[in-house]
């Protein structure tokens, strides 16, 4: 079945204290590349059947309405997976 | 880590104090950032010129409303003045600092303050209730005191009203969220319905911290040559507002980026903070110490200066910060969360650091202790800021706002008792007592609180001896003696509006009363006015009067207000608020194991009512 | 009139000369909560609580190891996820599979470090209601042969404050069998399930019985005048959760049951 | 600067919560189209350079032992992003 994928991150102005605490973890651990990390959601909704225009906009709207904040998170990507 | 060198060399149009000198008719942006024409004028006059963009936006959040209380000032004045010094003679520390203190006696004593977020509870509950808890806890630990509780009067809109689920959800999520992660029992509050509150609900929270007398610290920076030190989180655009005005300070292309509208907790710096503080305190490695709430670094270096005895100097490129676009104006404008500053001997600076590195909190040595009486803030050496910083912390404007009792007082108190809205009349016969009762104990107002108090942790800690569903949160303080404290916190909008000087008093006495029957001698009062516009002259009048009420009350009652806060403003358009200030009282136990619970315990036990 | 009873007044707990030796240590990482209250159980119990600091690399001189509850890293990532690569869980997790079988005990945020370290097997999720919850929950100690339940009835009931908002133990059908097959089920939920953990299972323990981890607070049930009966008058009593710090005393010391 | 975008999902046998609570809520907002949902994680760390090969091992490292719990959750996806 079709999944569609919904990405949401923090606003980049916004302090997102699960990526700071993890940027602080990562070199503890030999992970040393890494200067900044920031943690968002990432959805999967599935659908039953074809992803019409009109899923698709559900999803959009159900993305900027539902799953994600819009005062401190951004809806960076929805996208449309085959299973 | 002591530089952020990312801010260094960067390109702003600096406008320094000589700048400001030359160019006296540059057209400043004092309206945009909330200022008066006349205060924008006083300014000119305190500084014998034009302010820089970094003097601008100091002077505009410190002698805001907020900060300086500006209309609200003349009236607190009776706080102090209707006092005895039997009143006076357990306090420690009185209206001024962070927040009061109170002697317990055996070396001990207790600083308690209550504080509103309202407006950022309603645009972002969840953040907004948490930073409110956030805000108050860091005012209790920069009394050198150890956090033992908190406690949320709140106040929301229609039960029934499609947003107040949002509102109430996100708020109790977010007290919870953050003060959960602090470690600190939620042992009390309130919770009240009334469409007043719709568009503006009372996200108030308190906190109570103990502390051995010799650990009490204040906010002064004394000392010729002592480090000035700002740590716990990074400095970000927190609190800037939006698209800020003063963006346009920056030079160069790259456009700042937007500056968040509202503010991200993070309970996990503040309780390492927390933490991190109570081991300064306990070496003795800070002289003074501030929290960063409103106003940031302006407010933070202009009181510590102003309440010390000589001056301050600040290089602003050594913060750290979260964003590097940020122009020094609103790096002193910032409300980024989780921040200190502190006032520390050269000596202590290495023990000061190691504290730091062992907590993993960030800090940055920001300047030092002058001689000068001037507050001095430079930017990678140039003059920025030149002030006496009495003028900005506490020699901001004062008004005397005209009040007048509404002409719609009388008609207000004039309505008669009504069981219910169909029903006009006072109920008398049974049936109709009956259903009165039955309807005044089905409003959402006498609803179960457990809902709200099951997502607070009231255990941690060990020291909880009452709290929901008691009238009073009871903590022992002293755990080989018992020696404990009670607090409760009460407000009544409707009565309040009604009657705004019995209206207050009644909160008090109901608070009072709350904290006498656990069986705690009360002690002290702090308190919360949220009202609406005092430049409504109704509203101002139910200001004045709830202050001169409460203020009686006090000293009939013979306890002192200790400390509190001014939430104005409170409005929907330009409807206000029913007037709501929240009382709380503290009381003593000499042992919490004489604490009397509410609620019938035994069978056969007798039943009295007492009073009138 | 009589003096009236007074509450919570200090319970005079007949401390054994014989325990006050046995050190058990106290684990803080940065945001724990509970570290001061489970030292306070410790000392109640009659032993001495020795404080440990996340980023020691040794262990020191402990007889026991209780990691108690909080929000360590905020619980940020994932409860538990950052403090188990402490340098202090590596020696933890060391002792506690060494022939000494050092005894652990995780308490809420110290079950999920333990879970995290695989120590313990399974996980935990956030609660099926999604919300923080504070309660006094009641449990059945199914097994009393842990280190930590030896002073416990299998079967015996108890009431101890429960607190978290990712309490929901899970782990696959495979896992869970075992451990019932094994005995490590060493506590469930009675009455209420709080959080909707698999079987009701509340605390389980290692197979050896030396490392044993569960959601709700017995550091919290410890003292009469601030435990679930005092605070909330539900019934119960409020020094259940001292049983947990008496046992495995006892079994250090190496009296008898 | 570049990213490396890593995404965490729930074991698809692993009842998840918080995509129940949301399923439940779609229908009450008018979206009707999605049978399930199940939300995960996405981190974005950012690399202060150029994405090695030896960076990008280092990341699927981090995702494996740090960023997600075997017990409970599947990397599902490493990948660079250009800023
Ligand atoms: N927002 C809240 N936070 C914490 N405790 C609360 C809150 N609201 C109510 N409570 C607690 O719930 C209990 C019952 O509250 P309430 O019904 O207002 O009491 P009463 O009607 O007896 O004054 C009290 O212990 C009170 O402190």
């Amino acid at each position: 079945m079709p999944r569609i994928v919904v990405d949401v991150m923090p606003k980049p102005e916004i302090l997102d204290p699960q990526g700071k605490a993890i940027v602080g973890a990562l070199p503890r651990l030999g992970f040393t590349s890494f200067s900044s990390v920031r943690q968002g959601k990432r959805f999967e909704l599935t659908v039953d059947g074809e992803v019409t225009e009109d899923i698709l906009a559900q999803a959009r709207e159900a993305a900027e309405t539902l799953l994600s904040n819009p005062v401190i998170e951004d809806v960076v990507n929805v996208e449309v997976v085959e299973a | 880590m002591t530089t952020s060198a990312e801010t260094v060399g960067k390109k702003f149009n600096i406008d320094t104090v000589e700048n400001a000198a030359k160019t006296p008719d540059t057209e400043l942006p004092w309206a945009e950032l909330g200022l008066k024409q006349n205060e924008f004028d006083e300014v000119v006059k305190v500084l014998g010129r034009r302010p820089t963009g970094a003097e601008l936006a100091m002077y505009s959040v410190m002698w805001s409303e907020h900060c300086s209380y500006k209309s609200s000032k003349n009236h607190l004045r009776q706080f102090g003045e209707k006092v005895t010094d039997e009143m006076k003679k357990d306090m420690l520390v009185g209206i001024g600092e962070n927040a009061g203190v109170t002697n317990l006696g055996d070396g001990w004593a207790v600083t308690f303050k209550i504080e509103s977020h309202n407006s950022p509870s309603f645009v972002e509950p969840y953040q907004g209730a948490a930073t409110g808890i956030g805000g108050i806890v860091r005012d209790i630990i920069s009394m050198g005191a150890r956090p033992v509780a908190v406690m949320d009067p709140l106040r929301f809109g229609a039960i029934d009203h499609p947003d107040t689920a949002r509102v109430m959800h996100g708020a109790v999520a977010g007290i919870g969220g953050y003060g959960n992660s602090l470690g600190l029992p939620n042992i009390g509050g309130e919770m009240v319905f009334d469409s007043v509150y719709q568009g503006n609900p009372l996200v108030n929270a308190l906190a109570v911290g103990v502390m051995r007398h010799e650990d009490i610290r204040l906010a002064n920076a004394s000392g010729k040559g002592n480090k000035v030190v700002l740590f716990g989180a990074r400095t970000g655009g927190d609190g800037i507002g939006g698209a800020s005005v003063l963006a346009s300070e920056s030079f160069d292309d790259t456009k700042p980026s937007k500056r968040p509208a509202v503010q991200v907790g993070d309970p996990f710096a503040e309780k390492v903070l927390i933490e991190c503080c109570l081991e300064l305190f306990k070496g003795s490695l800070v002289e003074g110490i501030q929290d960063l709430g409103a106003a940031g670094i302006s407010c933070a270096t202009s009181e510590l200066a102003s309440n010390g005895d000589g001056g301050m100097e600040v290089e602003l490129t050594s913060c750290l910060l979260r964003d590097p676009t940020l122009t020094p104006g609103e790096i002193l404008m910032s409300e980024s969360q989780e921040r200190m500053m502190a006032v520390v001997t050269p000596e202590n600076v290495a023990a000061f650091e190691a504290v730091m590195d062992k907590w993993a909190v960030e800090y940055s040595w920001l300047g030092e202790v002058t001689d000068t009486g001037r507050l001095i803030i430079t930017w990678d050496g140039e003059v920025i800021v030149d002030v006496d910083p009495r003028t900005v912390a506490h020699d901001g404007p004062v008004y005397d706002r005209p009040y007048a009792r509404p002409e719609w007082q009388d008609s207000v108190q004039a309505d008669a008792f009504t069981g219910s809205v169909q029903d006009a009349g006072r109920p008398s016969a049974p049936a109709e007592l009956a259903a009165a009762v039955t309807e005044l104990i089905s409003s959402p107002n006498m609803c179960d609180k457990s809902w709200i108090t099951n997502q607070y942790d009231r255990y941690v800690g060990g020291n909880t001896a009452m709290a929901m569903p008691d009238d009073a949160g009871v903590v022992r303080v002293d755990e080989e003696t018992g020696l404990g404290v009670a607090l409760a916190t009460d407000a009544n909008g409707r009565y309040t509006y009604l009657d705004p000087y019995h209206g207050a008093q009644l909160a008090l006495a109901e608070a009072y009363r709350n904290v006498a029957t656990s069986g705690a001698v009360p002690m002290a009062v702090s308190d919360c006015l949220n009202f609406g516009s005092p430049e409504d002259p109704d509203v101002m009048w139910q200001l004045a009067e709830a202050i001169r009420g409460l203020s009686d009350a006090c000293m009939v009652l013979g306890i002192p207000v200790t400390g509190g806060n001014v939430s104005l403003y409170n409005q929907t358009g330009t409807t206000p608020i029913h007037p709501s200030p929240v009382v709380a009282v503290l009381g003593k136990f000499d042992d919490v194991a004489r604490r009397t619970p509410s609620g019938w315990r035994e069978d056969g036990q007798a039943i009295y009512l007492l009073g009138t | 009139m009589t003096e009236l009873p007074l509450i919570g007044e200090a319970i005079a707990v007949a401390a054994e000369p014989r325990l006050a030796g046995a050190r058990i240590g106290v684990v803080t990482f940065p945001g724990t909560l509970d570290d001061r209250d489970a030292a306070r159980a410790v000392r109640l119990a009659g032993a001495t609580p020795v404080e440990l600091w996340h980023a020691d690399t040794a262990l020191g001189d402990v007889d026991a190891v209780v990691i108690p509850g909080g929000f360590s890293y905020g619980d940020y990532l994932r409860a538990g996820a950052i403090a188990r690569f402490a340098p202090l869980m590596a020696k933890i997790i060391d002792a506690a599979n060494s022939d000494a079988k050092l005894p652990v005990l995780g308490i809420c945020n110290g079950f999920q470090i333990l879970t995290e370290s695989h120590l313990l097997p399974g996980s935990m999720i956030k609660n099926d209601h999604l919300k923080f919850m504070c309660r006094d929950q009641v449990l059945r100690v199914e097994n009393s042969n842990t280190a930590w339940t030896l002073d416990y009835e299998a079967g015996q009931e108890i009431t101890v404050p429960l607190k978290n908002q990712d309490g929901q133990y899970i782990a696959d059908e495979k896992t869970l069998d075992a451990l019932e097959a094994e005995g490590r089920v060493v506590f469930r939920y009675v009455g209420f399930n709080p959080n909707g953990s698999r079987r009701d299972i509340a605390g389980i323990s290692n197979s050896a019985g030396n490392v044993v981890g569960l959601m709700p607070h017995p550091e919290h049930a410890v003292e009469v005048g601030y435990g679930p009966e005092s605070l909330d008058g539900i019934g119960g009593s409020d020094t259940d959760g001292l049983g947990f710090f008496t046992s495995v005393l006892n079994k250090i010391v190496g009296g008898a049951k």
